[in-house]
């Protein structure tokens, strides 16, 4: 049955076939060029902010926070993987598909899954579809917001590559460059099924203690922002969204 | 004087666990008879156990405040203490809890000390989502507290008495002693009240996901929120036992399983019983909560008080 | 009789005067009512102390008897007369004075001609 | 001893050498004058002294030496000397006002015709022949004419005319009158009437009383015959209507003293009264629709008049129409010239003295303590209740609050300051660009100045040269006359030395505000004070006494402490304050009536005065004078058919149901009972934030007091077949509702308190009207631990306001971070105010339900509960909107609340804590003061607290509280291990980020959806009623001054028509 | 479109070159300076009352941008287009927002999209679309997305495109391909 459902899952799609795209490693992809993010004392510039603004907001760069040890973070893990929160927050055209896991067809449910509308309380974003650059920002902004441990699901090809917007001056090429993708699914677009085998993807690297990208987040910080600010221009927004 | 608070304590313990466990268990599992009726497979039954545990594993929090902070404790002590203020199986030692320290009005009136205290977390959260809910449901709460006074007062009024055991140990001795048959006008008085109470559709004006999202725990999370859906599984809990013992004669038997027993039938029963209202209706608007609250159910409740007073 | 005749007399004075008050607009004319209604009542407390052929109320030799005492005007009347007329002539002086102000400020004979206070 | 005819003498004298010293030398003349007029106060005096020292009933004097009935006669009696005293002290007064005016001094003929004036009015007063009264009549008339045509407002002609018209028609009405008289009584002559004579028999013996009244009368300026009279007031400078209404009117009234002897008393007396009634009435009513101040004193004097003759007329002691007529011969000549000087200088808030007289002379015109008006009404209603008749009392009452209503409306106009649009606000909020200096960098000053205008917006002093001159010295010399002698008298009337050595209290403090003693050292002498006054008074109390006294000294005592936030001087601030607290004791320790309601009337006014302080308190005030006026005239109109005394003995007093009724009724006004509650938010609302929080934490609880006074005399009373109580119950639950329904739609945090202690006095109410033990005990019970919460919150509010400004609760936010202390104890406060336990709140919850259960009120328990939840709902709104949420931009540098106003909320907190843990702390001592009314119905094991119904044990509460609170909270600092600790704008705002607080901190209109559930409960309906009522008292007033067209020709037309009035009204009764 | 109307306009307006689609749509050009006016009169006299929308064709072969204000009117159930050709490098226009405020939104965009200016218009230097943009407006021809997005974006290597059109003739539908 699951079989049946992975050669359903990529049987439309142009992209190659094998498992998901993995996360690439931030140290090749150069440097964080001139952004500046931290004063000497290790706090977050904010620069984005007017002296006002930074008042109200928290300037507390992300940490890496070590996971337990042994059985514990193991049980942990499955807790996570078996408790898959949804964020409900639709970023692009992919968002259709999400529907379709609630209704008692697909029934996501069952899976432990299920939407919370608000970032705090889900531990998935699903990015669904192409990100325009001002859904970048919110995407950010978002991602920022949930609580760790948290993973990210890039659905569709235009997360991977752009897909057919590739050359768009507005859809970005690879969420990876932005923030830590855990899985990501190819398709233009793909169908429930395809992201039901990818939340399912999820839990196993949830299980096998893979499924680290805030931490990635934390220790690639820099990287990531300057990725970030190197297209959201108007960056009006803390450097660190708690 | 220590081993009397030893044991005071070892069966709060246990009586806390029971609860805790069985109202867990109760959500998860009419969360999958909800899902049966939609044709869904729906969720495991110990789902929410896997729920609190992640929350609680989360790794990072972030606060707003003091209150932020103690709202959920706040709650969660409502929850407990509205639990541990009455008995939950009649005539068993380990399950009166602390009834003796109060009566009946103190367990109506220390339901709002949680609501209080999530209310100010909530408040203090910053999100205009979270007393915009708080609002709709403190709103929502005055319009079926009365009612639910009123058919309180009718059993008051009824046995003469506002001690919970009391009322209890007045409707032994079969189901036709139960107030819901010897005071009909108050058991569906309180019953309607109780839908409100329980905050379930078409009285969801607090959580509504289609307008404020979620509502007061929009900023709850990790800790906090696991702390909030322990206090739901206790105080929904707390909630049907109280309801149990005032309209369906509570749960006695000589063994104490089997009293517990019919305590989890007896409970089961009236969780349904708001679930399918819930699956059956739309959400009212506040407002229409709130004129739906003091129509027919308070003129049911005012007709069993006068019932109860000629 | 003659008395009578008095009364009647100082009645239709007053009565006469304060007709002439209330009818009058101008000023002048109800000053004059106003005498009018004075002289009648002057009459009328004149007319209280008249005795039928009496004399005058003088104290001599001839007047000290009893007998003689009844057949003299009553003198107490005349003395608040006289009292009242020169009071009377006092207010009227007055009225007047304020009269001749009041037409000079509203340049009219009118006594409502110009309102300025009421209410 | 001084031959009466020297009165004469000297003034005649003087007025025809004083145009010879004038040439002379005018200021020695001047000199010269005063020693006359001094000659007229002393000569009085000692025949006043010597006729109360060696028991001589009479002086008496023949002009010419010649036995009584050749001559004309003057006489003084005790009644007379007294008169004499005032008028001519009246007549000294305005003679040092006017020979020494500033601008325009009277020079010559004015001050010979005042000379005549007073030549004729003391005339009037001693003379005992009716024709010389003529004489003196015309006298005093015809200068007073004279004094007119020197007036500087030139309309004085039109108005003096019609004076002129009507006088002389009174004048020949008297003088036909003299003349029947004559034809009946062959003499004029008072002292020689032949015995035996009936005055009365046949037509003569109706004409001569018909005109010699009417004569009389029409100088009186009777309603409706009082038009010309008005004018007249309006167009003369202020002395003449102060010699008009303190010299003329008196005199005259003492002529008609000479008269009435003379007529039947079952002819006078009804007539006498009914015109009384009509004058008082009408002429009030008249007096209400004036804009012109001067006309409106001429109403009043005439309504005064009125008054004067139903006490002349109901045949009461004649001495209670002389005390009332000289205070208002003083009081009205006082306010004239205080009414000169405000409108020589706008609004009096800067002019201390001014403002304290003119209180001074309105409260005396009132009858309000401690003038001797007060005593004489007092007395006076005594003894109409005595007779039963309620119809004059009724009227005399419904006169009085009329009179209230213009005199207060004025007073209230010239202390208000000029910021004060003198309407109500509280419904109309303002527009956005209201909120404060959002854009301006230096917010915060502009917020703490604002703050600082809100709390120290006292009247502001300045003895500065041009603000004072010596001229107040008289007025001031006359109002501290009026005092004394008001003491004097009321002592006189029933009051003890005991009883009034705390009022000394006041004078103290106004001494120190003369010199000008810093508020915070005279509030520490206060606190001193306060703990003196406790000493003093404790061997006094008893039972419910010492309860409400430890609330009231306490209460106030602690709440002193919050004054030393005050900066610079706040003159009056503590002398009010110390006079409310005393006023408050006395109310404890009185023993009679008299003492009882002389303390209520204390404790209005010294209350009205401190509500009169605050910035924008016209409108509030307004109500709230009018509204305890009103309920202090039903408590009195109650008092005065009690026949016996109200305080201890009620077992003892008649059954009546009408004076239970009206006392009832009183006290429902004064707790602000739905349907008399509109005074209670705006004024609670306007007045300064510390002295509400006394209002609101105390004050609220004396209407409670009294009915806990009258206790069982009120109980089984039954209305229609309906028990009192029950009716009582129904009110206190309805105002609860009420209460709480409106606090839940206020924008303003002060409306909201205020609207909050309305309903929180609503359940006293029905905890008091149960009538039983368990009833009493929560209505004593939420009494003190409500007089503790409340004032948290009050005070802690009183902080916020003051440091950000403002009082809209949506302009503030998240000030939680800023003002931790004051969260705290507004936390506690409001986790005890809505009754969720562990906190005392709870307890009087317990025991009220417990209470209304047992006695089987199921309805009122329900409704009760519905408005606790509704007050759970406001509550908190309040909390949040002002600490929790968003915190906005200028209030970044607010400060915590300064300490004086921390550390009364503190000790409040600790003892609601105390009383919370050890409920029989408080429950105990009440349950021995309930013992000698009701048997115990609950009983103790432990800490617990066991009543018929169910059980309550405090001290256990709070220990499973503070485990299942302790528990959960160690757990979650177990759990939580990387807490983040983030900024107002660090939320989720669905991806976006917020901009701006103002618009994220969700606290305007926050309860919009209940509103419209239930908004039509709040419907503004009593405010329109009263307003209506309002309306239609202001349309009848005006409709009543039309009749006073300002034709001459038609108020002699009034006049005759009077004069026919008066002939039915003889014949009538003949 | 009526030819008494256009007629009319042509002497008002100097309009030109009228260009009849169908029954119900026409185009017509006018100058610049005269392209307010026409369009007040068109609304306020001829009962064209509704923009159905307002837009850009960028004609960067004649070095213009050509303006397209869609008028509709309901009475004479008529699209009429009125084409204003501007200057590429003098891209002011007058605004219209007064006679539709919903016009303000589409010169806002117009303002971030070509980088045509319309002084006084309310909010026109508001954000649209694009959030901080900088450079050329991206939907002028002469600027090159592609470049753009390569120079911006990181491109991920391995990426294959196809021409859509060949792709399916080859891969999709190779059978029926023949018969088109």
């Amino acid at each position: 049955m699951e079989k049946d459902m992975e050669r359903r899952l990529y049987a439309d799609t142009g992209a190659p076939e094998g498992s998901p795209v993995v996360n690439p490693d931030p140290r090749t992809l150069g440097d964080s060029s001139n952004i500046q993010l931290f004063n000497e004392q290790l706090k977050l510039l904010n620069s984005g902010l007017t002296e006002e603004d930074r008042l109200n907001f928290c300037d507390t760069p992300p940490e890496v926070i070590k996971p337990f040890r042994g059985h514990w973070e193991n049980f942990l893990n499955w807790a996570r993987s078996e408790s898959l929160w949804i964020l409900g927050f639709g970023t692009g055209c992919g968002a259709i598909e999400l529907r379709p896991l609630m209704t008692s067809r697909f029934d996501m449910y069952q899976y432990g899954i299920q939407p919370r509308p608000t970032p705090r309380q889900s531990s998935i974003f699903v990015i669904g579809g192409y990100a325009s650059v001002k859904t970048m920002k919110r995407i950010v902004r978002s991602y920022e917001q949930m609580q760790g441990p948290k993973f990210v699901l890039g659905l569709g090809s235009c997360t991977i590559n752009g897909g057919m917007y590739y050359d768009s001056y507005n859809t970005v090429n690879r969420l990876d460059h932005y923030i830590p993708v855990d899985v990501y699914i190819a398709g233009c677009m793909p169908r429930p099924e395809a992201l039901l085998a990818g939340l399912m993807e999820l839990k196993t690297i949830i299980k096998e203690g893979r499924g680290e990208g805030a931490n990635k987040y934390a220790e690639n910080f820099e990287w990531y922002k300057a990725n970030q600010k190197r297209i959201i221009k108007d960056w009006n927004m803390p450097d660190y969204n708690w | 004087m220590l081993s009397a608070i030893l044991t005071k304590t070892f069966y709060t313990f246990i009586s806390l666990m029971v609860i805790l466990n069985y109202a867990l268990l109760l959500i998860g599992s009419m969360a999958r008879i909800r899902a049966k009726v939609q044709g869904r497979v729906g969720q495991p039954v110990w789902q929410p156990y896997i729920d609190i545990i992640k929350n609680y594993g989360k790794r990072t929090a972030v606060t707003h405040g003091v209150m932020f902070y103690l709202g959920p404790v706040f709650r969660l002590a409502g929850g407990l203490g509205t639990y541990l203020f009455m008995p939950v199986v009649y005539g068993f030692v380990m399950f009166e809890n602390f009834s003796f320290s109060g009566d009946l009005l103190l367990v109506m009136y220390f339901i709002f000390f949680g609501q209080l205290g999530m209310a100010l977390g909530a408040g203090e959260s910053g999100h205009p989502y979270s007393p915009l809910g708080v609002s709709r449901g403190l709103a929502q709460m005055t319009a079926f507290e009365l009612p639910f006074a009123l058919a309180v007062i009718s059993i008051v009024a009824q046995y003469g008495t506002l001690s919970i055991t009391e009322i209890v140990a007045a409707q032994q001795g079969g189901w036709q002693n139960w107030v819901a048959f010897t005071n009909p006008f108050a058991m569906i008085a309180g019953m309607l009240a109780f839908l409100g109470m329980s905050m379930q559709n078409p009285f969801s004006v607090v959580i509504a996901p289609q307008e404020i999202p979620i509502g007061p725990p929009t900023e709850m999370h990790s800790a906090f929120l696991g702390m909030l859906q322990t206090n739901r599984a206790i105080f929904n809990g707390a909630k049907m036992v109280l309801f149990m013992n005032l309209f369906w004669g509570g749960a006695t038997h000589k063994y104490l399983l089997v009293a517990i027993l019919i305590m989890v039938v007896k409970t089961f029963l009236i969780y349904l019983y708001v679930n399918i209202v819930g699956a059956s209706f739309p959400r009212f608007k506040t407002e229409q909560s709130i004129r739906f609250f003091l129509g027919v159910p308070t003129i049911i409740g005012i007709i069993a008080v006068i019932l109860q007073s000629i | 009789m003659m008395t009578n005749l008095l009364f009647i007399l100082a009645g239709a004075l007053v009565l006469v005067g304060l007709w002439g008050i209330l009818t009058r607009r101008n000023i002048f004319k109800i000053i004059i009512g106003f005498s009018l209604v004075d002289t009648g009542v002057h009459v009328f407390l004149v007319a209280i102390g008249y005795v039928k052929n009496g004399t005058a109320p003088i104290f001599d030799k001839e007047y000290s008897s009893l007998h003689s005492l009844l057949n003299t005007v009553d003198p107490i009347p005349s003395a608040l007369v006289l009292t009242a007329i020169v009071i009377g002539l006092a207010v009227t002086a007055l009225m007047l004075s304020f009269a001749v102000r009041l037409i000079l400020k509203n340049r009219t004979l009118l006594v409502d001609g110009k309102k300025e206070l009421k209410w | 001893m001084v031959n009466p005819v020297f009165l004469i003498a000297i003034t005649l004298g003087f007025a025809f050498i004083f145009p010879l010293f004038e040439k002379i030398n005018p200021k020695l003349s001047r000199l010269a004058g005063i020693l006359v007029f001094l000659t007229l106060v002393v000569i009085p005096l000692i025949w006043f002294i010597n006729i109360s020292n060696m028991d001589i009933p009479y002086i008496y004097s023949s002009t010419v030496g010649l036995p009584s009935n050749l001559t004309i006669n003057l006489a003084v009696s005790y009644m007379e000397a007294l008169v004499l005293l005032v008028v001519n002290g009246v007549g000294l007064f305005v003679y040092l006002q006017e020979a020494y005016s500033k601008e325009s001094p009277w020079k010559g003929k004015q001050i010979i015709l005042l000379s005549i004036v007073m030549l004729g009015a003391n005339g009037l007063i001693i003379t005992r022949d009716i024709f010389n009264i003529f004489v003196f009549m015309e006298i005093s008339t015809i200068s007073l004419f004279g004094l007119l045509s020197c007036s500087s407002d030139d309309r004085v002609f039109e108005g003096g005319f019609k004076y002129m018209l009507a006088s002389g028609l009174s004048s020949v009405f008297y003088l036909i009158g003299i003349g029947f008289f004559y034809l009946v009584a062959g003499t004029l002559n008072l002292d020689a009437l032949p015995d035996g004579i009936n005055f009365t028999g046949g037509v003569l013996g109706v004409l001569w009383p018909l005109f010699l009244l009417s004569g009389v009368l029409i100088e009186l300026k009777p309603a409706f015959a009082n038009g010309w009279g008005m004018d007249t007031y309006e167009a003369a400078d202020y002395s003449l209507g102060a010699i008009m209404s303190g010299i003329q009117a008196t005199a005259l009234i003492i002529v008609l003293t000479k008269i009435i002897p003379l007529i039947e008393s079952n002819i006078i007396m009804p007539l006498l009264l009914v015109v009384g009634s009509i004058t008082f009435i009408i002429s009030h009513l008249q007096a209400l629709g004036q804009s012109s101040f001067k006309k409106m004193l001429g109403y009043s004097s005439s309504a005064q008049i009125g008054l004067v003759l139903i006490v002349l007329g109901s045949g009461t002691n004649i001495l209670l129409a002389i005390v009332l007529l000289l205070t208002h011969s003083v009081a009205k000549s006082g306010l004239f010239y205080t009414g000169k000087y405000f409108n020589e200088c706008g609004s009096g808030r800067d002019k201390p003295l001014l403002v304290v007289l003119s209180s001074l002379f309105v409260i005396a015109l009132l009858g309000l303590p401690p003038f001797p008006g007060f005593g004489a009404k007092w007395t006076l209603l005594q003894i109409l209740g005595g007779k039963s008749d309620v119809f004059t009392i009724f009227i005399i009452l419904l006169g009085s609050l009329l009179e209230g209503v213009y005199l207060f409306r004025w007073l209230g106009l010239k202390i208000k300051s000029d910021r004060d649009s003198g309407l109500v606000v509280s419904e109309v909020v303002p527009d956005d660009d209201a909120i404060p200096g959002y854009s301006s960098s230096d917010t915060i000053g502009v917020a703490s100045q604002t703050g600082l205008a809100g709390l120290g917006g006292c009247i502001k002093v300045h003895f500065s040269s041009d603000s004072f001159s010596y001229h107040q010295l008289f007025p001031a010399l006359m109002a501290v006359i009026m005092v004394v002698s008001g003491v004097v008298f009321n002592k006189g009337v029933g009051l003890t030395f005991r009883f009034l050595i705390p009022f000394s209290g006041i004078l103290f403090f106004v001494v120190l505000d003369l010199f000008r003693v810093p508020t915070k050292f005279q509030v520490f002498l206060a606190i001193v004070a306060s703990i003196i006054l406790g000493f003093y008074v404790y061997p006094e109390l008893n039972g419910f006494n010492t309860l409400f006294g430890f609330i009231f000294l306490f209460g106030i005592g602690v709440q002193f402490i919050a004054f030393f936030n005050r900066k610079g001087y706040s003159p009056g601030l503590m002398a009010l304050t110390v006079g409310l607290l005393v006023s408050l004791i006395s109310i404890l320790t009185s023993k009679t009536n008299f003492q009882l309601f002389f303390s209520w009337e204390m404790m209005t006014l010294t209350s009205y005065f401190l509500v009169l302080r605050g910035d924008n308190a016209f409108a509030g005030g307004y109500r709230y004078i009018l509204f305890s006026l009103a309920s202090a005239f039903f408590i009195l109109a109650g008092f005065s058919m009690l026949h016996g005394i109200f305080i201890g003995e009620y077992m003892s007093l008649p059954q009546n149901l009408l004076p239970v009724i009206l006392i009832i009724i009183g006290i429902i006004i004064k707790f602000a009972g739905i349907g008399v509650h509109i005074w209670l938010p705006v004024s609670y609302a306007e007045a300064e934030n510390d002295v509400s929080s006394i209002f609101s934490t105390v004050l609220s609880k004396v209407g409670v007091y009294m009915l806990f006074l009258g206790g069982l005399y009120f109980s089984k009373r039954v209305f229609k077949g309906v028990d009192t109580m029950y009716l009582l119950g129904w009110i206190g639950v309805l105002t609860s509702v009420a209460g709480s329904m409106m606090a839940l739609f206020q924008e303003d945090i002060k409306y909201t308190l205020a609207y909050s202690s309305m309903g929180q006095v609503g359940y006293m109410i029905l905890g008091f009207s149960i009538m039983s033990h368990l009833g009493w005990i929560s209505s004593l019970y939420l009494v003190t631990t409500h007089m503790m919460f409340i004032g948290m919150l009050f005070l802690s509010v009183s902080g916020v306001i003051y440091r950000t400004g403002t009082r809209l609760m949506y302009q503030t936010g998240g000030l939680i971070k800023r003002m931790p202390l004051s969260f705290i104890s507004a936390l506690f406060a409001i986790i005890a105010l809505s009754g969720v336990p562990p906190l005392s709140g709870f307890g009087a919850k317990w025991l009220m339900y417990s209470a209304l259960l047992e006695k089987g009120w199921y309805l009122q328990a329900a409704m009760a509960m519905f408005a606790s939840g509704v007050a759970f709902l406001y509550l908190f709104r309040l909390i949040h909107s002002i600490f929790l949420g968003q915190e906005k931009a200028i209030y970044l540098n607010v400060k915590e609340a300064p300490a004086p106003l921390l550390i009364p909320q503190y000790i409040f907190m600790i003892c609601v804590m105390a009383i919370s843990m050890f409920p029989n702390l408080l429950i105990k001592p009440l349950q021995t003061v309930i013992e000698p009314y009701f048997a115990s119905t609950v009983r103790w094991e432990g800490y617990e607290v066991i009543s018929a119904l169910g059980y309550w044990n405090g001290n256990a509460v709070m220990y499973v509280t503070m485990g299942v609170f302790i528990i959960p909270l160690i757990w979650l600092l177990i759990v939580n291990r990387h807490v983040y600790k983030v900024k107002q704008f660090n939320i989720v705002y669905a991806a976006e980020r917020p901009f701006k607080p103002e618009t994220t901190h969700y606290a305007y209109n926050f309860f919009g959806h209940y509103q419209k559930a239930l908004g039509f409960l709040v419907e503004p309906l009593i405010s329109k009623f009263w307003n209506g009522t309002g309306i239609l008292v202001n349309n009848l007033s005006g409709g009543l001054r039309r009749w006073n067209s300002g034709n001459p020709q038609g108020y002699v037309f009034q006049i005759l028509l009077y004069v026919i009035f008066l002939s039915f009204l003889m014949g009538g009764t003949n | 479109m009526n030819i008494e109307l256009y007629k009319n306009l042509e002497n008002s307006f100097g309009v030109t070159s009228l260009e009849v689609k169908n029954r119900n749509q026409s185009y017509i050009r006018v100058k610049k300076e005269m392209a307010v006016p026409l369009i007040t009169h068109l609304k306020l006299v001829e009962s064209y009352k509704h923009l159905s929308f307002f837009t850009i064709i960028d004609q960067i072969e004649k070095g213009e941008f050509e303006l397209l204000y869609m008028l509709h009117s309901y009475s004479r159930n008529h699209d009429l287009g009125i084409i204003v050709s501007i200057e590429r490098h003098e891209t002011d226009m007058e605004s219209i927002h007064h006679l539709w405020p919903a016009a303000e939104t589409y010169q806002r965009e117009l303002r971030e999209m070509f980088g045509v200016e319309f002084p006084d218009s309310p909010g026109l230097y508001e954000n649209f679309c694009l959030e901080g943009w900088e450079g050329i407006p991206p939907m002028r021809r002469e600027f090159d997305t592609k470049r753009y997005s390569e120079d911006t974006f990181y491109k991920r290597p391995g990426r294959e495109t196809n021409d859509p059109a060949k792709y399916m003739k080859e891969k999709i539908y190779p059978s029926e391909a023949e018969t088109w």
